[in-house]
């Protein structure tokens, strides 16, 4: 989707304000730590995936995408999916109180401590089998397509339209725009350059490049 | 964004109150369980961090042969030293050159080397990063206080994918001679980001 | 600028709320009347122009923009334009109260409730003489130029990259992107039609067409 | 955005103070004629409004000569009946037909024939109509109780410049033998922005 999530190339959000590295805490309020380490657990439950996560968040209304800090969106998307899942109910969200009963074959999957210690990242592999031969091969220059899809995808805007050359082949992996919506398919993956001035007109610098993994599904060839 | 921790005397704000009431309410219907909450931040605040990515870079300045490895075969590398993991399970390294610099960003969230370098800055995570990285590198890195001429080319690295990115830096000069536990003071988590070089031996405790 | 005030094509703001045409007051709350006609006396002091006010609204904080109402975005961007041009001091717009006196050359121009019956609406016209003749005539086929100027422009990015036929020559106008700066120049005023999948896509509808007026400086021929 | 008025023993919102502070600090200051804002709110609550856009329509449904001139020469013809001024001194005037649909937006701000149609809706003004209009007009005016076969083109007219754009509304089936000023009871605001027809006799008073 075109939201204001989609952020590359965007103007008018002011500087960037580094903390000194030295001095950055992993969390600055205690709230936020609670917030990340529900989502994690929660989405150690595996009831949806990452590309259902991420739309969540770059689907809450736009003013709130924006006002929000990082982990207010997290907050804002997990209290979200934990109702449309059917995990927690709007009355209990509201009240506070636990008022229906979740399922033994999820209870069963809730993530324990000595699990956490075992393995602190979920360690999710995205490869999935292609679905034919690659169609490029490094070298190719390939158009970006001009796809502008309702939900989720990760072709960003500021590349849509432009020509680039295939740097690298990643092999296949999950599928994101279909993935957000439960279907889990592998496409070939790509890193494809663009010079600056593709992207961004006579004014960039003529020596800078950037490179963005996209899918085949986002890709035509390019004369 | 980035307040300061709040005064232990001051009432918990609002976002404070929901998330406490979010938590209980999942604890209570046993979705969620205390300890491993607990656990999961314990580990964050003391273990996980940008600090494996330092010994990856270290080892790779000090042992030509892996750096090779490390170049070739990031996977295999990095597994060799023990990390692996969530969105870690593909990661391409990107070396800096007299010629070629590199800056790591995520335009449409915060994807980042969880394994390797930890969470990701809060700006990382910010807008004005996010829109400027890809439009704008050497803008950015000026406000790091990083200037990168002209006559060299600088690659930005969307993560769009889960692939992930790690940069690593350039091996400063000054330091020739250190062993790999001394150079691991000289890489900064923001140089295997990519918005600066690694130290100089002058500018860090001298090992 | 590249601004979150550039919606076209953008996603996720939910749908329209017309309200019943019959039903619909001029303003729906009294200070917005208020708004609107400070906006519009003290812009007749003629100390900026048009694209000054568009470039103030649209370079506010962008979380302001998309969080406030259209009249409050007037009013934060009047508030700017009052102290950015000293008409008002900071201090004023805190106290209320009046600090410093407007030269007697500006209090001339205050525009009175005669001159505002007489004429309800501002008359200046936008027409430049050309700086020269006009590249292009209707039919021909032009880009709209991938530029992404940091300063004001009338360009949309939604146009950006594509092609276009020429509809019709307006003339020559006021080129917004220097007028936002002070420096008032004419520059030949296109009307293009671009093909709605031209745009968006092969998922756009085939039967729609979208016409922008552009000036010549964001164009060039298309084969 | 659309709050209904308040209720008048609300006490004041934050807004309505500001708002005020500001009005009596420029009339202090001499900026601002009480009595000019007086006069301006009230040509816009009594006066302005798109009263004028219905009469040019009535009249070109009403007189073929008009209409020509009005397509010819929309500004000479608008002229001709009184009206013109602020953003409205060049206007083009968009004639649907059986074949064509015309649709009027501003993606950038709120362009719009004030001197015509008065101020814009808040619908016209909002981000919603902004965002969709380009890219799925049809879907906007369905949003409109409005249905357009994928047999018609749909045009979209961004107002990116000061060229002002009035559409002319299909003249309405069974309204034959009306007279012009009968048939501006048809013309709604809607029709000459685009996103419905006029309309049709039957949904309004029988003149």
């Amino acid at each position: 989707m075109n939201g204001v999530h989609d952020l590359g190339g965007m103007q008018g959000f002011g500087p960037v304000r580094p903390e000194p590295e030295s001095e950055e805490p992993v969390f600055h309020e205690e709230w936020e730590g609670r917030v990340y380490a529900m989502v994690r657990l929660i989405g150690g439950l595996a009831l949806w995936n990452l590309d259902m996560v991420r739309h969540a968040r770059e689907s809450l209304p736009p003013a709130d995408y924006i006002a929000y800090s990082y982990y207010e969106i997290w907050f804002a998307a997990l209290r979200k999916q934990l109702v449309e899942s059917g995990l927690v109910t709007e009355d209990e969200l509201r009240t506070g109180r636990a008022s229906s009963a979740v399922s033994g074959a999820i209870l069963e999957r809730v993530m324990r401590a000595e699990q956490v210690r075992a393995k602190p990242f979920m360690t999710t592999s995205y490869r999935r089998p292609a679905p034919g031969p690659a169609r490029f091969v490094p070298g190719d220059r390939v158009r970006a397509r001009n796809r502008h899809p309702r939900g989720h995808t990760r072709e960003p805007r500021y590349v849509r339209g432009h020509v680039g050359t295939i740097d690298a082949h990643y092999g296949s992996q999950v599928f994101p725009d279909l993935s957000a919506d439960g279907v889990v398919e592998g496409c070939h993956l790509y890193c494809v350059r663009f010079a600056a001035r593709a992207l961004w007109g006579e004014s960039a610098n003529v020596n800078s490049a950037v490179y963005v993994d996209l899918w085949e599904d986002y890709l035509e060839a390019a004369p | 964004m980035t307040k300061d921790h709040q005064d232990d005397t001051a009432p918990p704000s609002d976002i404070e109150l929901s998330v406490k009431a979010l938590e209980s309410l999942l604890v209570e219907k046993g979705l969620v369980d205390q300890e491993a909450v607990d656990a999961l931040l314990e580990l964050h605040e003391n273990e996980i961090g940008p600090s494996n990515g330092r010994r990856v870079v270290a080892r790779a300045w000090a042992d030509g042969g892996f750096k090779r490895w490390l170049l070739d075969d990031p996977n295999g590398a990095i597994a060799s030293m023990g990390y692996v993991g969530s969105q870690g399970d593909q990661v391409r390294v990107l070396e800096n050159t007299d010629d070629v610099h590199n800056l790591v960003v995520c335009t449409l969230c915060s994807c980042y080397p969880w394994p390797l370098l930890g969470l990701p800055p809060v700006w990382y995570k910010s807008a004005p990063y996010r829109a400027q990285a890809v439009a704008d590198p050497r803008g950015v890195m000026r406000q790091f206080g990083s200037e990168i001429g002209d006559n060299r080319e600088v690659r930005v690295w969307d993560s769009t994918s889960e692939m992930r990115y790690l940069v690593l830096p350039q091996r400063p000069p000054g330091a020739e001679g250190w062993c790999e536990e001394e150079l691991r003071d000289l890489v900064t988590r923001n140089s295997m980001i990519g918005v600066e070089e690694a130290q100089r031996p002058a500018t860090t405790q001298t090992p």
